[in-house]
Order: structure tokens, then sequence, then C-alpha cells
């Protein structure tokens, strides 16, 4: 396995411009979207099956460090979850874990069962009537395999959106929130970056300026199998009851008979 | 312009990742050749976004003839190979189905367009310029004290624009209206 | 933020219909390898009813994929820790099961049938695991509330068995095989079922709690109460303690069970969608 | 700009007037990377925008009250005492003494001496230096003298008070004095800080003063040529900078060469005396007004016929053909033929209503672009009968950059040259090719004229390269850079250049005909190797490198490769860096001299030098780096119609009576009279339009909306347009976010999308609650049809035909509306 990949969003650097919203569509050659109305800037409300990277805009009063307005922007894209929902949800082998570590699609055996989309903690996954298969940020896989970085990242003008090796960024990201929590930013902090974390670790993780939840981002996300033992259990449990009412009901040993 | 391994190379020197992407792909080279990319047998030309005063160096790779892919060129001193949103879109000002190929003509009082050969336009547009320049040029004038001066002017024809188009696109139109005679000559600088 | 799978009505319809194949499959072998020579009737309607539905259980799920024709992507590829996966699975060998139990059931060899009671009882753990692992696929989801229901799968389970119960119960009422006492066992048996469904409905909302909203209150709320609790589970229960004498309030208590056995799944699945 | 993108890094404090963010993000990174070095950021604008979201501090400040900050600014540093004395003294003119009949609106109650209330027009026979014998001006470098301009300075701008600011401006003081502080703090040897203006401060019927007031503030500081400093003038369209030195602007021909004057320049030799200044490198002007009528009429051009002087066109007047006399006089019927070219006056331009109406009435309209415009449309505009519009109309579509060579300059004065990656489809052509072929067709249906008036146009060539309608571009940038007419040598007799040679440098340009020029500030752009061959050094890319920041090989920044102008005074009066930390270039005593024969000592560095290279600082004139200035000074004291010194006037349109003097307006702006009530403006106060409106751009799409709003992946970035208002009014007019809002003006009405926001507040003025709202103008009624929300009415309906009384420019940053809920 190769020495994985990631992608390091530091909103702290944000300008809400889109560059990577418009970089990764025409990259990967996405089609039009009929926008609705959010409140304001952001386009569009949800990753879609056409919106890979999506840039939010969140007004945020008194957050500045001089307690002044500060308009949160952040540009969010796939997390490529070390222990990723979509993966293991799915029944065809179709999302598969790349040597980067970077997680993918293959667009050619998905069958569009939804499964992973309704396994995302993160409402990333997202079906695609036309296909009628799952789609996600690829880590434009296609580029990372030919020694290109991903649309977004290359044409990100303030390098919000940094790519490189996973230990590489996380390290540079540690140091970076000091800075910003030197400069007041005193809820800076990164999300995803450790791998003894949550989903263990994402490989496209973030800084953040406020908590999770301002960006509308789970405190504490799950991986949504983790119960599947359990549940089975007591299921089996249940049907050992209904098993036993039925044996009593029929009871009939030695009674008529053979 | 050749296809740039540049482009990679320096996009890995761009970000904290220098060399990160060669690594990768030496590590694979089964992988990498397993997943195919769009531009690797394309030809690559060097653009300038024709959007804002940055002047954004673009790499523009094309495939018999048609623009496939259009990013920011890493070479680029003062923008490093990045784009805004426009710069990232400006492929669809090229293939894009809205975009008229054809002359269009609209008759007075005419409800609709109609198509047109490119060399009558041009004989006609000629005409209304030729028959504009007979009727209403001014070749003397007197001036405050009453003496007669050259002024060679002609007010019946305005031309404006454009910030969008090229230097020596600029200088021939300066060109063709001042030889011609028009005053009414301006541009986007103005508004 | 997040993205509800949008499996709709069709999948309504195989969680339900799965659920009675499974419970009639597994009411069957119970009264084949259990119950008297007199129940065998109550044995061949249970396997010949869930051939049928679960052939049309694939036929919905296949139609529901995005691409049907990668239906085998699934079949080939096997996942044991993966609900969807191993359901793929389970529906395929469920289905060989009914089938060879259906055509047993005719038989009057009694080598065979001793073959056909063996063979049920392995069967009877996949017509269970049908009627189950829709659930435990629902709580093992990234969606609120059916992420957060341990007992669903336990639920699926409890209220597959009485709803393939009643099935198959209502089938005799109307077949007038209701005469002989395996309706009254299978009234019995139904009874058991539902005092468990009820018991576990009761364990999986208190879990839940405020979790339970999705289907306890707002717009699914009535159908909810009244239409699975009250005229799904309660009446059918109270009815079928009189069902043994009065017949017809045993075919209606099977009825209801029925419907509330569909309500339950329409409520779970569809208050998550939009 | 002054200065260069790359070096916005060594900044200590930028101060954004413009919103930087959105309308140039790529040029932005260099902010970023100033911010990660330790600078500041400060964003003065009335809207909270992304640039804002970025910087350390945000400034609202009310819409048309620029000067009135900039003023304060001004007052601030000279209170504190915290301007550069040595470079204030040595590198401006404030030094100089004023004649004693000079009075500002300090002392006239808003005025200037000289203002003729009836021609609304200054006399400014008072506006001038004291001159001693020789003519040059008297000085006092102590300041102390009351004529001294420093003294003028410092009286006009003490009424620009922080609580005249806060009044006014409706900046907090506290706020201001928070800002002040930090800004000016770039003062000195050590520090430079930058300001980025774009239209937020041109388009005001002060636009030119505005300028004049930030540029002031640069050269109190010492931040003119300095890295880090500088005025970052940043431009909205890929080649506004191009199209401007190449002119395609009323009032000049290419190189910035004042369009004759019937009165004023009736001959060259006229021309040329009033037009050439007695000191200065515009000394040189004739030879290259002589290179550019040679470039146009070639070897009709002789001595005999003043060069073919009197070919070029004569304005009546100089008040009279700008955008918006075009407009109201197409209106009049005085224009018959239109050409649009690249731009869409039905959307772009103020006062858009007018502008169609106008088009409505021509003869004839061509109209070449990308896309069918609403100008290409405009008697299809909604709600008109096209049979009532007897205009005809030519459409010829044009190619996008990426479908043709040519060249760029940017923002920067840095000219960049494109390929062209695909040929254009169907019968799409280039502007070169349009433009060419039309001459080529005028040219023969004149080809039989006798007549003098004929001669120039029948005379110029629009032939570049084998096929006559393809042009090679890079034949006609050789003609913009100049070439011999002859073998030119040296006085040995030495040959320099050999006819057709393309000439190397402006300053070889001659004013015999011997040379001719299209653009002499282009010159250099290309030149010719040993070996003969043309070198195109628009296309060269040389990467930027560690010993070159400024990435001299990557295309050529006009004038002479210069990539900060101004540079000589990056170094004290002896040619020192003021700072090891702020050095640019320097006096090198040692260094060889231009021939082995002169005395050693050049001025190197990290740029070229904008100044003579050989011009040692003890020499005569060797301490004055403004070269392009009669004087060689900046200027604090300089003249313009509308006076010598900024003073703030309210907008033509303002909620509020002038709170400085009582003089309300710009008393010499121009005011247009259109007929049918087409230009009606709304009294000081207005109770029917209460609410300042101030337009804007956004990153998602650019300008009238041509470029974006037919590319889906654009057009899908917004849901539909909007005008962005604070809670408090959204409050008082009960308005719900999201919901259609109808935005009147006394020109026309907009119905769009309510975007309530916190990053809108209403400003307190002079003790008053004053709501302020924010439309962006890039929608009109086409777009991609699958996204209704790439469609929309139209802003500029809403502004006015009104203009500084400089350029011409309008006023659409500062104007009146009403809001009304709901579609009226």
């Amino acid at each position: 396995m190769a020495r994985t990949l990631a992608m390091f969003t530091d909103t702290s650097l944000c300008i809400g411009c889109r560059a990577c919203q418009v970089a990764c569509k025409q990259w990967n050659e996405l089609g039009l979207e009929v926008p609705e109305w959010t409140g304001g800037y952001q386009n569009h409300a949800h990753f879609t099956d056409k919106t890979y990277r999506l840039v939010r805009f969140v007004e945020a009063p008194g957050a500045k460090p001089n307690g002044d307005l500060a308009w949160l922007l952040m540009s969010d894209v796939c997390k490529h979850c070390a222990q990723a929902g979509c993966l293991d949800a799915c029944p065809t082998g179709a999302i598969y874990r790349t040597e980067f570590g970077t997680v993918n699609i293959n667009q050619d055996v998905c069958n569009g069962c939804r499964y992973c989309v309704a396994s995302c903690p993160f409402g990333v996954v997202s079906f695609n009537e036309q296909t009628g298969t799952a789609k996600k940020c690829t880590f434009c896989n296609d580029r990372i395999h030919n020694g290109l970085g991903p649309a977004c990242a290359k044409a990100c003008p303030t390098d919000s959106i940094q790519f490189g090796f996973r230990d590489e960024l996380v390290a540079k990201a540690n140091k970076r929130v000091e800075t910003l929590k030197g400069m007041g930013f005193k809820d800076a902090q990164l999300y995803g970056a450790d791998s003894g974390g949550f989903l263990g670790g994402l490989n496209a993780f973030f800084l953040l300026l406020a908590k999770p939840a301002t960006y509308n981002l789970p405190d504490n996300p799950k991986l949504p199998q983790r119960n599947v033992v359990v549940d089975s259990l007591l299921s089996i449990g249940s049907a050992v009851l209904v098993g036993l009412g039925a044996m009593l009901a029929f009871r009939e040993r030695g009674k008529g008979g053979r | 312009m050749s296809l740039s391994r540049r482009d990679f190379l320096k996009y890995g020197g761009a970000t904290a990742t220098a060399g990160a992407l060669g690594a990768g792909v030496d590590m694979l080279p089964v992988e990498a050749a397993a997943v195919s990319l769009k531009i690797k047998e394309a030809k690559a030309f060097a653009g300038v976004c024709p959007y804002c005063a940055v002047g954004c160096g673009q790499l523009i790779y094309t495939r018999d003839n048609k623009i496939i892919d259009i990013e920011g060129n890493p070479d680029t001193p003062h923008t490093l190979g990045r784009l805004c949103p426009k710069g990232a879109a400006t492929i669809q000002l090229s293939n894009n189905p809205l975009r008229p190929t054809k002359a269009l003509y609209r008759a007075p009082g005419s409800d609709k367009w109609e198509e047109k050969p490119i060399a009558w336009m041009y004989d006609q547009i000629a005409k209304r310029y030729y028959d504009a320049r007979e009727k209403y040029f001014i070749t003397k004038e007197k001036d405050k004290d009453g003496h007669d001066v050259t002024v060679n002017r002609l007010e019946a024809i305005a031309s404006l624009g454009s910030a969008c188009i090229d230097n020596e696109e600029c200088y021939l139109l300066s060109k063709l209206n001042r030889t011609f005679g028009i005053v009414y000559h301006e541009h986007q600088a103005r508004v | 933020m997040l993205k509800a799978p949008g499996w709709e009505m069709s999948i309504v319809w195989y969680f339900f219909l799965g659920g009675i194949a499974g419970g009639a499959y597994f009411t069957a072998a119970i009264a084949d390898n259990f119950g008297s020579l007199r129940d065998r009737s109550v044995a061949r309607v249970g396997y010949l009813l869930s051939l049928p539905l679960v052939a049309i259980c694939g036929v919905l799920l296949i139609a529901d994929l995005g691409v049907p024709a990668r239906f085998m992507n699934m079949i080939l590829h096997f996942k044991f820790w993966d609900p969807m996966s191993i359901g793929a699975w389970a529906v395929g060998v469920f289905g060989g099961f009914t089938f060879v139990s259906s055509v047993l059931s005719f038989t009057s060899s009694d080598s065979l049938a001793s073959l056909r009671r063996k063979i049920s009882l392995v069967g009877m753990l996949f017509g269970f695991f049908l009627a189950g692992y829709t659930g435990v696929l629902l709580s093992n989801s990234a969606m609120p509330f059916w992420g957060d229901s341990r007992l669903m799968g336990a639920l699926f389970l409890a209220s597959g068995a009485s709803t393939g119960m009643a099935a198959v119960a209502l089938i005799m009422f109307l077949s007038g095989g209701s005469a002989g006492e395996g309706w009254h066992k299978i009234e019995v048996a139904d009874r058991f079922s539902m005092i468990v469904e009820v018991i576990v409905l009761g364990v999986f909302l208190a879990l839940l709690g405020s979790a339970a909203r999705p289907i306890t209150s707002g717009h699914f709320g009535p159908l909810f109460w009244g239409g699975l609790v009250g005229a799904g589970l309660i009446l059918p229960l109270v009815l079928n303690f009189f069902g043994g004498r009065v017949r017809a309030l045993g075919a209606v208590s099977a009825a209801l069970v029925l419907m509330g056995g569909f309500i339950l799944r329409y409520v779970v699945v569809m208050s998550i969608q939009g | 700009m002054t200065t260069n993108l790359i070096d916005l890094q060594h900044s200590d404090v930028i101060m954004a007037t413009s919103n930087m963010a959105e309308n140039h993000p790529v040029g932005f990174q260099w902010v970023m990377k100033a911010k990660e070095r330790g600078a500041k950021l400060i964003h003065v604008d009335p809207r909270y925008t992304r640039t804002s979201a970025a910087a350390d501090i945000h400034v609202p400040l009310r819409s048309g009250t620029n000067i009135a900050f900039f003023g304060g600014l001004m007052s601030y540093a000279i209170q504190k005492n915290l301007y550069f004395k040595d470079y204030v003294v040595h590198y401006t003119n404030a030094s100089f003494l004023l004649d004693p009949a000079f009075k500002t609106p300090t002392d006239l109650n808003g005025l200037f001496t000289g203002f003729d209330g009836t021609k609304k027009s200054y006399d400014r026979a008072s506006w001038k230096y004291q001159l001693d014998g020789e003519g040059n001006p008297k000085r006092d470098l102590s300041l102390k003298d009351p004529q001294t301009v420093f003294q003028h300075l410092k009286r006009h701008y003490s009424r620009y008070t922080p609580e005249m600011v806060e009044k006014v401006c409706g900046i907090p003081k506290a706020k201001f004095e928070e800002v002040a502080k930090l800004y000016c703090g770039t003062s000195g040897p050590d520090k430079t800080g930058t300001i980025t203006y774009a239209l937020n401060l041109t388009q005001h019927t002060n636009g030119v003063e505005n300028i004049r007031s930030l540029c002031m503030l640069q050269l109190l500081l010492g931040n003119i040529g300095r890295p880090g400093g500088g005025v970052t003038a940043l431009r909205g369209h890929a080649n506004v900078q191009g199209a401007t030195d190449l002119e395609l602007l009323y009032h000049e021909l290419p190189g910035y060469l004042a369009m004759p004057l019937r009165d004023a320049h009736p001959d060259l030799k006229t021309y040329l005396e009033k037009e050439t200044p007695k000191g200065g490198f515009w000394t040189n002007k004739p030879k290259f007004m002589v290179s550019l009528l040679k470039a146009f009429y070639d070897d009709a051009a002789t001595k005999d016929n003043e060069f073919g002087y009197q070919w070029i066109p004569k304005r009546a007047s100089a008040d009279a053909y700008s955008h918006q006399h075009m407009f109201v006089d197409m209106y009049n019927g005085i224009i018959k033929g239109f050409l649009a070219d690249g731009q869409n006056p039905a959307v772009g331009g103020p006062n858009a209503k007018l502008a169609r109406a106008a088009m409505q009435r021509l003869d004839w309209l061509v109209v070449v672009d990308i896309f069918l415009t609403e100008t290409a449309e405009v008697w299809k505009e909604p709600g008109k009968d096209p049979k009532e519009v007897k205009t005809e109309v030519f459409f010829i579509p044009a190619a996008p950059a990426a479908e043709k060579d040519g060249s760029l300059t940017n923002t920067m004065r840095l000219i960049q040259w494109h390929e062209k990656a695909v040929d254009p489809p169907g019968d799409v052509q280039t502007d070169a090719q349009f433009i060419c072929t039309l001459a080529h067709r005028l040219q023969k249906m004149y080809a039989s004229s006798k007549k003098e008036r004929d001669k120039g146009f029948r005379a110029a060539n629009f032939t570049y390269g084998a096929k006559p309608d393809h042009p090679e571009m890079v034949e006609v940038l050789k003609e913009v850079n100049g070439v011999a007419t002859e073998d030119i040598t040296d006085k040995e007799g030495k040959v320099l250049y050999k006819k057709g040679q393309p000439i190397a440098s402006f300053a070889q340009l001659t004013d015999d005909g011997k040379t001719t020029s299209g653009c002499w500030i282009y010159t250099g752009v290309t030149v010719e190797s040993p070996d003969g061959k043309l070198i195109n050094k628009a296309a060269s890319r040389k990467p930027a490198d560690g010993t070159d920041y400024l990435a001299h090989g990557w295309g050529f920044s006009w004038p002479a490769n210069r990539r900060i102008l101004y540079n000589r005074a990056s170094a004290d009066l002896h040619g020192k860096p003021w700072s090891e930390k702020k050095k640019l270039i320097w006096w090198d005593p040692a260094a060889p001299g231009a021939k082995p024969e002169d005395k050693p000592g050049k001025w190197v560095g990290l740029d070229v030098p904008d100044f003579n290279a050989f011009l040692a600082p003890d020499a005569k004139n060797g301490d004055k780096p403004f070269i392009m200035r009669a004087d060689l000074v900046g200027g604090f004291f300089g003249p313009l119609n509308d006076g010598p010194f900024p003073e703030h006037y309210e907008p033509i349109e303002s909620p509020t009576k002038n709170l400085l003097s009582r003089q309300q307006n710009n008393p010499v702006a121009k005011i247009w009279k259109v007929p049918d009530q087409k230009n009606e403006l709304a009294p000081v106060g207005s109770k029917d339009y209460p609410y300042v409106i101030t337009t804007y751009r956004l990153t998602e799409h650019h300008l009238s909306g041509v470029m974006s709003r037919y590319l889906p992946m654009l057009a899908e970035l917004h849901h539909s347009h909007f005008a962005e208002i604070s809670h408090e009014l959204a409050k008082e007019l009960r308005i719900e976010n999201g919901e259609k809002i109808t935005v009147l003006s006394p020109r026309g009405k907009v119905h769009v999308t309510a975007m309530v926001t916190n990053r809108i507040k209403p400003f307190i003025i002079d003790g008053k609650t004053v709501h302020q709202i924010g439309v962006p103008w890039h929608w009109g009624w086409k777009g991609v049809d699958q996204l209704p929300g790439s469609k929309g009415d139209i802003t500029n309906d809403l502004s006015a035909t009104v203009g500084d009384p400089n350029v011409y420019i309008q006023e659409t940053k500062a104007f009146l509306c009403n809001v009304k809920k709901g579609v009226v």
C-alpha cells in the first residue's frame, strides 16, 4: 500500500470563491443542476450526484477575534474516511479503498442499491438517476494515479485546499491551529485529522474556526455498521421466543401422530 | 506546448508536497498505467484567462481540434496555476450549445433572426458604414474664433468595445475608427 | 445533512412480504416437525405460501436497484458483516428451500416426508433471517432513528412471524381449512408471536425515546398509534382470544395482523424519506 | 497599478477598498501570503463581503464618502506626525510654494478659487506655483511657509477630523482611529502598505479625486515606488488595461496621447506645442505622436503633410463623445449606426433603460460577440413589440481567447501572449478578422476616391501576413511596437536599425518619421534576435525564481519591462535603499557606466529602474523619482477640473446634506438633460427614495453576464438575482429572507430576491439612521433556460446618467432607491 494521500482543507484560508466547486465539475464533467434558495450565497444546499465539492457559507455574529461578525467559509467534500460507512455497506464491492487510502466507487460494478447513501455519516454519497449508480468525490482518482493533484486543490487560489501525504499535512495542520489560536481564534480546531479519533481519521480532513456543528458537521460521527452483531443477536433472541411459542402451540408428540 | 509533466511537478512544488505525487506514481507504475487520464494524449496550449485582469496563465488541453480541459498553468509567476470559478469554467465559453456559429441578420421590424452567409454580412455592414460616412462626414468646421479648421470627423457612427479583445485587436479597432473619422469611440474602461 | 437512500414502496412491500414468507415457512416447519398429522394442512399452506412470496421479494429487490442487470454483483460478492450482502444471499437460498419444501409437501412417501421435515428445520433458519435481517439492515445505517434502533431486527422478526402465521390462518379460513385443530394451534402460536411483538415494540420505543419521533409523532404518528399499535396489535390480540371459538373473529384478527405488519414497515421506511 | 500582485506579499498593511477576494481571487493569494507573514488586512466597504471575511478589520463606510475617509487619514497622519518626512520633502511637491491668490474650500465654503457658477467650471489662474527667476517652482524644504503645498494640505484636511469622519462616513470614531493608527503605521523606512481599489472609487461624480486622495495618502506615508507599497488598481476585464493603452477611448490616441481638439489643436505644430510639457519624460511626446501617425498612415504620412495629422478626426469639444454622451446623443438621433464589439451596454452601462431606448432608435446595429447578448436582441426586449423597432441588426459570432492568438495586458501592465488552441467553429470570426475584413471592404469602396479626406484611410494598412482576412497577430504586435521606416544610423554612421526592424526601446523613437510605433509604451515587446528572428517577449514564459521574484522573464510589462513604477523612490536621496528590508533598486557607484568612457555608476537591483539607469543621485534631477510628471515629483497639489485637492462632496443623489460645506455636490459634475424623463434624479434626502444603493459584482459572475450567465457551471452558483438588505431594514419593511422584492429609483425598477443578511448594517449619519442596500448588476433577460435564476432584471435600469467632470464616468456606486415588499 502506498503512503496515504490526503486533502487538508484549511477553512481559515478559504475565501469562498468556489473555484474548487467549478474545477471539480469541469474535470469530472458533472452536469448542470438547478440551485435552490439556501438563504444566502451557498449553492447547492447539499452534496449531490453532480456536486462533489461544496462551499458552505455560514454567518457567525461575534465569532471574529475582535468580536466582529465572522463569515465562515468552508469547502466541504467527501471525507474518504479510514473507516468508511459506505464502503462497509456496499454489497457489490463497487466501493473500494485505493492504495492511496482514498475511497472510490467503481461505476461499472455499482448496481444502485443505495445502502451506501444511507450509510454515509456525512450525507456525501448520492444516487444518480441517469446512471442508476451511487456518486461521490473520487479524489480525482484518474489524476492522482497519473501524478496530478485533485482538480479542486489545484485550482484553489489561497491554498485553503492542500493536497499531499497525510502525515505531512497533519503535522502542518497542527502547527496552523496553534498559530490561529495565537491570533485569537479560540475555537480553531482540526476535524478528522486524528487517526485515533472518529472513523479512524478522515483522509480529507479540515481546520475549522468554530465547533463542527456550526458548519453542520456531526461532532462525533460513528461507523453505522458498529452494531451489526448486537442487533443480530437481539433478532435471534426474538426468533427463539416466537419459535418456542409456536412449538408449544403445535406440541403433539405421542398424541395421534404416526 | 506539450502536456507537461511540468504541470504535476510544478504542482508538487507549488504545494507543501514537492515530489509527493512523483513518488506516489513511481511507487505504482502499474496502477498509474491502469487508470487512464483524459489529457494524457492531449495537446496543451498556453492560454490566458479571458475573465478578470489578473491574467491567470492557463493550459488548454485539446484533442481532435476540441478543447477537453482548461486548468491553470503552474508556471505563471503571479498566479501559480490557480484559478477562480470563472477561470475554471472557461471551457464552457467554447463548448457551449448556446453559442451561435452562424452570422445572423434581423431586418427592421422583424421578430426573428435569419442566418446569412458571412460574406453577405460583410458587404452589408460595409455598405452601412460607407453610406453613413458619405452622408454625415464633417470635413471642415469653424473654431471658436471663426477660423476654418479641418476636422475630418464622422459623428453618425459610434463604436463601443472592448476590454475583452486582444491588444492587437484593440489597436486595429482604434486604427480603423480613427482613420475612418469616428469620434464616438469607447470601451468598458469608461463604465 | 444526511441523505435518505430513496427506498420507498417497493421496499416496504419487500420487507412486508419477506416477513410473511419467512414467518409462514417457519410456522410450516414447526407444524411439520412438532405437530400432528392433522397439522400437515398448516405445513402445506405455509410452504406453498412462502414460495411465491419469496419469488415476489426477489423481483421487488431487483426491480428497486438502479441497475437491475447488475443484481448478480451482490451475489458474486459476499460480505458476512454486511446485512445487504447476506440479505441478498439469504433471499436466494431461502427461495431454494421454499421450492424444495413446496414440492415435497405433496409427497405421500414417508421417507420423502421425513426428508422434507429435516430440510425445513434448516430452511426455517433462513426464513427467520429473511424476516429479521431487513430490520438489522436499517438499524445499521447512518440515518437517524433507523441507526438508533437496536431492536429493529427483533421487531421485524416478531412481526414477520405473526404476519406469517396470520397469513396461513387467513388462507385456511378462506379455503375452509379452518375446521381442524390446526386452526386452533396456529391461533395460539400467533397469539404468542403477537405478545412477543408487543413486548419487543414496547422495549424498542423505550430504548429509542425521542429518537422514535419520526414514527411516533408528526405525520406518521396517527398511523403508527392507530393503525399499528391499536388496530394492528392490541385489537387482533384481543380478538385472537375468541378466535379459537368464533372463527370469523380469528380471521378478522389475522387480517388486522397483516395490516399491522404492513403499517409497521410503511411507517419505519417512509418516515425517513425526504 | 503602479505595483505588482506578487509584491503584495511584502506589504505590512493592506487596505482593500475594493472587494478583492471576490473580484480578483487569484491575485488575493498574495494578500493571504502577506497575512501569513503577519501583515494586517483592512477592508473598507459599505458591505461585509468575502474580503471582509478574510480581513482583520472591516470598516463599513457609507457609499460616496471615500474622500472624507482618505482625507481623515491624511489629516490623522499629519496631526500625529506619522507621515514620512524625508520622502514627502524631497519626492513630492509638498515643499513647493503656491500662488498667494490660491484658496481652498476651507476658506471658500466648499469651493476653490476661480469658480464660475454660470459656466459651472473653474478658472485655474490661481492654481499654480510661485516661480523663481529661472521659472522653477519656489520651495521651502522646512515645509513651514504657509504658502507651501504642505501647509495648504494640512489646513485643507484639518476639517476632516475623526468626529467629522464618523458623522459623514458613519464609521465609529474608535474604529476610524484604530484603522488610522494601523495604516499610518506603514510610514517610514522599514514599513510599507498598499491600498487596493477598483470601481468602488471610480464610479462616482468625484471618481478621479477619489483616486487622487488615495494616491496622496500613499505619498504622505512614502509608500509609492517601494516594495509592498504602491497603488493597487484592480481592473475588471482581461484586457481593460490593454484596451486603455491602445486607447479605445474617445479622448486619446494609443499611448495616452490627447485626441486632437478642433479649437486647441488645429495643426500638428500647435498640438505638439500645447501637449508637450517642459519637463519630465513627456518631453518626448513629439516622437511618440509622429511615430503613431507613421504607424497609421505609413508612407502617406510625410513631413509635408504633418504626417497625416489632419486625417485624424478633431473633437468639437472636450465635453463630448464619452460613453454617456454616446447614448444620450444616440437617443437624440445624432448617431445612426453603432458597432458593439464585445460589450453589452443594454445591461452593463449606466441608465441601461436609456441605452436600450437609444439603440432601438438606431438605423443599424452591428454586434460582434460570443453569445446573443441583450444588446444583440435589444429588439426583443421584454414588453417591447419588435415591429416597433426599426433598427437593422447584424450579429457576427465572435471567438473567445482560446480560439485565437493574441496578447492581453493584465492589471499589472503585464502583456501576456495566448495561443490559439482550436479553430473557431462555423462562421465564427476573430475580432481582428472582423475589423480587417470590414476595413478591406471599405477600402475597396474608397479605392477610386480622389478626396483629400479619404487619402489617410485609403493609405492605412490592414493586411498583416499572407492571408488578408486572417491577419497575423504577431505582425500587428510588431506594428504596435514600432519599426524603422528606413535604415537608422548613429552619429558615427553605424547602422542601429535596418528598415523594417522592430525598435527595441521607446527612447529610440524619432519625430522625423524614421520610426513607427502604434503605441510607444509597448515598444520593446517585440525585438529582433541577432539572427534576424522576431522575438515576441509577450510570449516569454520563464517562471519566477529565487533571484527574480518579480519574474522579469514572464511576459513583458510596459514600460520597458518595469514591474514596479517610480521605483527610484525605493531608495533615499543618495540612492541607498530606505532599509534593507524594503530594498528594490539602488545606486551602485562601482558599476560600469553606459559607455566605457563614462564615469562609473548605475542603478541596479531587483527591478528594471523606472529612471535613467545612469543618472547619479547627486546629479541634476537625480533625486526626483516621478519621471512622468513635469515637475518630476509626486503631486499633492494636482489641478483637475474639480480642484487641485480632493474635497468631499455628496453624491448627486444623497440621503443627507453635505456636512462638510455648503457645497452639496461636486460643483462641476456632469449632469445630462435627457428628453422624455429618461434621466430623473431624486432630491437630497428624498422621502420617495430614502435608501442608499450600491451596485457590485460577484465572484461567480462576470460584468454584464455575457461570459457567465450563459455558462451552466457559473450560472447555477447563484439561485437568482438578489438584493442584499439588512435585518433592520427587512424588519421595518416586513420582508422575509428569500421573498421577491421591488427596488425602485427615479429611472426604473427591478424585481429581485431579498437576501436578508448580517453582512449589511444601517449607518448612523449625523445621528440619523441611513439604510443602504446592495444589488449586483450581472443579470439580464437572457441566460440558460434550464436555470431560471440565470435570468433577471437589469440593475443598471436604476442608475443615472451623471458623470465625473474629468472623465465622465457614471455614479453607480452611490445613488438613491426605494424598496418595496413583493412585486409592484
